[in-house]
């Protein structure tokens, strides 16, 4: 049962400053509407994995790691590769962050990631065969959530797209059906750089990249994810409220633009090729 | 997956010989179920789903009430044997998804705050899958909360549109879902001019989005006027049981 | 732990009624002691699963639905096809059930309908081998209550009986210890057609078929299951309170005449063989 | 399941060498744990069963409880080596339902409206199995709770009858209850002359099960004795230890 | 999460009552501080498991009972038998044990239990290897807690050691990958007789083998498996408070005075070899 | 498991050339997540572990609180990506075990009197491991208490010491832990002289249990100073913020 969602309550005096900055196109920070906090980086944070990234998005910091394994392929697609995102919102996080099973929240943050990359096709499964129908490899993208200040979902594309920018995949010499682990590497190749750009709107008005007190007393969200040649692979509403189809289709050109320039500073630290 | 299947025929129609912005047949009864205070049942093409309401009533444990409305439950549920492959009656990961951005898209509409530490429960039970199962069944809730009695915005009708072989198409079934580029499930409240559900997964342009944005207002209120005539049909059957 | 239940209150005055209209032989719904409500069965409801029925016993509303696969037979039957019975109590058909686990009533609704089935060999297992040992058909039996209004146990076995007589299984042809699915599809064979009468007690006076009022304001419930030889594969007392033997060896005799007549009806539409 | 193995001996008795209505051998301990308010032990054939109760004690949460009258709480739960194969210690389906079926049989056998809002946990575990498990365990529940000092309306006895071979026999053991015809536990209490537990499956005619209905009664009033025989051990070893 | 745990009250009295004895070498039931409980073995309890043994010291009764199966062996081990030791706490013997998965206190218990068995070599594992890679014996022992008061630790090992010394397994033949059961048995050989020491401290002062109430008054225990050969195999403080490093040292010296009772006692009834 | 590796160079020197009683190198930072009242961060040798505290709040639901002092609440987690395999999400075992290690070696840190009916949530996550993770995660653990202003009982640190190659070593790596012969946490509180953690497995004789006691003092006072220092930097940073 998904159930309507206790928020924080933001102090009334709070909600009131942001509404009354918003209308004259300010915010609490002191950015503009369509502006991300600072963004930083830090590739191969876990060393152990064979990929992994750490990134803070403002005072929300997310580690983002693959894991590599061979398994066998879904029925249906015998020669793709498997990829799996799984999203931890850590309690230590957050006082919001309960341990126990994945929550609604995190549930949908790691597949609208799935989407992300998966629909941008960043990653060519189609690459990762080893035997057709037998072996693949596997990736598993897991999302921690370190510390949550709002916007886990453009902060978690970001991690997952450079995690997989530093994996590195061993080889596999093939002997009939069975395989065997070389001591070799190779990269593993970025096919999109896809960006999730993040709306909160407050009645008409919306900003970019809101922080969690933003977040907490907005209508809703919007979450749109850019590919590198500015078409969409995934969008997606959360929380209630409603949007005119004018107000949506607005917001197109906005993440087109908003993504140019997030994908050059998102990853400039990882090459991509293809 | 992906695999090429042509999804259009040499004559321009789609596979079950539909225009692009067509909608498949939809066939729709409000209060059919006894116990439930509000329920409605819904084909579109293939999809059997029945939806039910159970509220408002005392929000327990009280923990969860809040004081100045009532808040929804929401479960979107699919039988074992809805699927091609029998599906365990446990909830999936997708499950959990879609009972949350249907209860998102139903928060706006319910006018919550005349029932405050209450709680509405809205159940949506999926016998047979077709494709587009989370908007025909939002469809359905919709209108099992009306039949509840439960004072609404307007009615909120939804649809897919999205992408199947280069083309923008509407109401999606179950291969264009699986095998077509691109799904946008939108639901739009006419009388209020608002979408309150929307996703997309695949790949579409700009243009692409704004043309099957269109279709959808245009398909939702097709819907719509259908979901009004099950109202009427539900209130003069009341009528004549009286 | 099993715990005692907590039955939705019948108002006291709804309670009388039923016992001072059993004192007369009668019943709230106009109903003989004898009579079973008004049985609508409609086949091939899903049109996706290899059988199906939806079963209408009054308010009650039952769909059950087959589902065919191939799987590895058990090791102690490894000629035998797999038949699996599960029962859902959906919570949009009434407000005491929950979402959730299988409760104890839905684990021992579906075990009854199991054993009725298979005790009565309305099924042959062994003409559901394809390989022994290596592959057999399995039939999932999903009964999914829709609307509750009383006797699940007797609407459960008729929908059941009445799915099975609807199914189709795929051929397969066998390549060595490889199976093959073909375009073909042959019916499943009934050997028997078990019909379940349940009977509420009061007391030391009784009703068949009751609804839910009348399950609630009663002591406990008998019900029985015979077969088309008038034989019985399963008998279940449901709820607390005691029966004297005298009074329960009176309901065998009842049980197959009420059966004779229930079998009729609730057959009508599957055709038998064997 | 089903293959043919004969249950009978060219002289007419059952593999165990027991005549068709005779039990096996029972042993029953009273008091034989030192935490639980009431305990018994009972051994029959080789089921080796320990049954213990708490309470009557506050029900909580409260939401749990009656005004009047007290709640039972019953897990019938088998050890993992108490089966050939090891068994998961998570409760399977068929130990849920039977927790159900006994905490039924026991329902009206206790007074429960002396402890209002209260409950009664009664524990089963069932150490090693080997056929009629549900009635030896409800045998020594009784008895446990008889030992807690917890009012009865009487003593309730329960004992499997069944088929085997083709004729009707009674009490059971793991191979007749698993290549037999029929299997049908009973529970019955001879001072109200009332049947509180009763199962049946496998295929029996409405004769037979006369038949087995008779076996039942006369198999349980023995048991019925040596539960009083038991209950007199325990009394008069409280006493020796005064 | 683990959580503070809520003891039962042990009454000021009886607490003060322990606490004065103490302070005069004495104990609430007469035993000296050093001593341990009346301990009784019975062997074959469970006579359709592959090995058990009935333990009870003063009133703490368990039952230990082990199968045997046939299994893959871990990926790591592939010459290695398999091992495992699953603890139940059971309601029926303490109202402070609730139905449910394990408890971290079961947890804890067999995981001590499985340390004193596995680095003791009690059980040579190499020796459990059928065909390497492919069949090993695979040895469940399972500990039933029938009744509780105090010291499971060490009565688990006992009965864990005794169940074991009477474990008999089929012998299988080997026919290329395959094996078949055979009709004959061999007995496990036991290589070592581990025993755990349990101390409970209150204050500067300890004793050993607490009963249940001195168990809930004191402030800590501390366990240590001794082996046949004086060496330790395990050692666990569990609870808070905290020792002294010497005082902590003064116990290994006592521990292994009295192991080399205890084993004596312990394990008379089973014979050992290696 | 336990096969012939040597754990030795030549030159007498450990795998990863430390000697025999050298720890790992060590880097603290205290006070590095935004929303815990406090929190610390660890690196010990490829260990990565970050540790939080929330509390003392109220102790929900109430049945859980105590009315003479605050209790603790403790989760040991290791993240999916921290061992070579994939780890699943959800506590193991040892994870639950060591939660529960972990939180008695607070017990008695905290002066839990101080806030009766309260509760204080202490979290470690692992994110890489390396050897040593319950000790390593303890140590940070006290520091985050102490960043959240929770009055303690001095601090405690911890390392584990052990064989390896015959020979008692101090702060094992995650070779030396699955290869060595012994492995023994050791929490100590220097300021109380107090061991408040204590494990062992493996196997090791008195004399080598004296030796590996002595060598876990020493380094726990070597990493009490390395926490010290952490918390005077920390203290100095929010000089300078103020």
């Amino acid at each position: 049962m998904s159930i309507t969602e206790q928020r924080p309550i933001v102090s009334k005096l709070e909600k009131q400053e942001i509404y009354r900055l918003l209308a004259e196109g300010k915010r609490v920070d002191g950015r503009s509407l369509l502006q991300y906090r600072n963004l930083d980086v830090q590739l191969d944070y876990i060393e152990k994995a064979e990929g992994s990234a750490l990134v803070e998005l403002g005072n929300t910091k997310i580690l983002a790691a693959v894991k590599v394994g061979v398994a066998l392929p879904f029925a249906d697609t015998p020669n793709e590769g498997i990829l799996i995102v799984n999203a931890e919102l850590v309690p230590l996080a957050s006082p919001v962050f309960e341990p126990g099973p994945p929550s609604e929240e995190s549930i949908s943050l790691a597949r609208y990631v799935d989407r992300s990359i998966r629909e941008s096709k960043a990653v060519d499964l189609s690459s990762l065969c080893i035997i057709p129908g037998r072996s693949v490899y596997s990736l598993y993208i897991d999302l921690y959530i370190l510390d949550y200040d709002g916007n886990l979902i453009d902060a978690s594309v970001i991690a997952s797209v450079n995690a997989l920018g530093t994996t590195k995949l061993p080889k596999y010499s093939v002997e009939g059906q069975n395989i065997k682990k070389l001591d070799e590497y190779f990269k593993l190749e970025l096919k999109d750089l896809p960006v999730s750009i993040t709306y909160a709107f407050f009645g008409d008005k919306y900003l970019v990249d809101p922080c969690l007190n933003e977040e907490y007393a907005s209508d809703f969200t919007i979450s749109m994810t850019v590919k590198s040649d500015d078409r969409f692979c995934a969008i997606q509403k959360n929380g209630g409220g409603m949007i005119s189809p004018r107000g949506f289709l607005e917001l197109l050109d906005k993440s087109i633009t908003l993504g140019k320039e997030l994908r050059r500073v998102a990853y400039s630290k990882i090459a991509v090729n293809g | 997956m992906n695999e090429k299947i042509s999804l259009f025929k040499e004559n321009g129609k789609r596979i079950d010989d539909r225009a692009p912005d067509e909608l498949r047949p939809i066939k729709i009864k409000v209060g059919v179920l006894s116990n439930a205070q509000g329920s409605a049942y819904i084909e579109q093409g293939k999809n059997k789903i029945l939806a039910a309401v159970y509220g408002p009533k005392e929000a327990l444990p009280k923990h969860i009430s809040l004081p100045d409305r009532c808040i929804l439950r929401c479960r979107y549920h699919m039988a074992p044997f809805s699927t091609p492959e029998r599906k365990s009656p446990a909830p999936s990961r997708r499950e959990i998804e879609l009972s949350m951005i249907i209860r998102n898209a139903l928060e706006s509409l319910v006018m919550t705050s005349l029932f405050p530490r209450t709680v509405i429960d809205i159940f949506i039970e999926v016998l047979q899958a077709d494709g587009g199962t989370r908007c025909a069944g939002l469809t359905a809730a919709v209108l099992a909360l009306a039949d509840a009695g439960i004072p609404l915005r307007g009615l909120t009708a939804a649809c897919a549109v999205g992408k199947a072989d280069g083309k923008v198409i509407v109401d999606l079934n179950d291969l264009e879902d699986k095998y077509g580029e691109a799904d946008m499930p939108i639901a739009y409240n006419p009388t209020l001019d608002g979408i309150t559900l929307l996703q997309m997964d695949g790949i579409m342009s700009k243009e692409e989005i704004e043309q099957a944005l269109s279709l959808a207002i245009t398909a939702t209120q097709k819907i719509h006027k259908i979901q009004v005539e099950a109202l009427k049909d539900r209130f003069s059957v009341t009528k004549r049981e009286v």
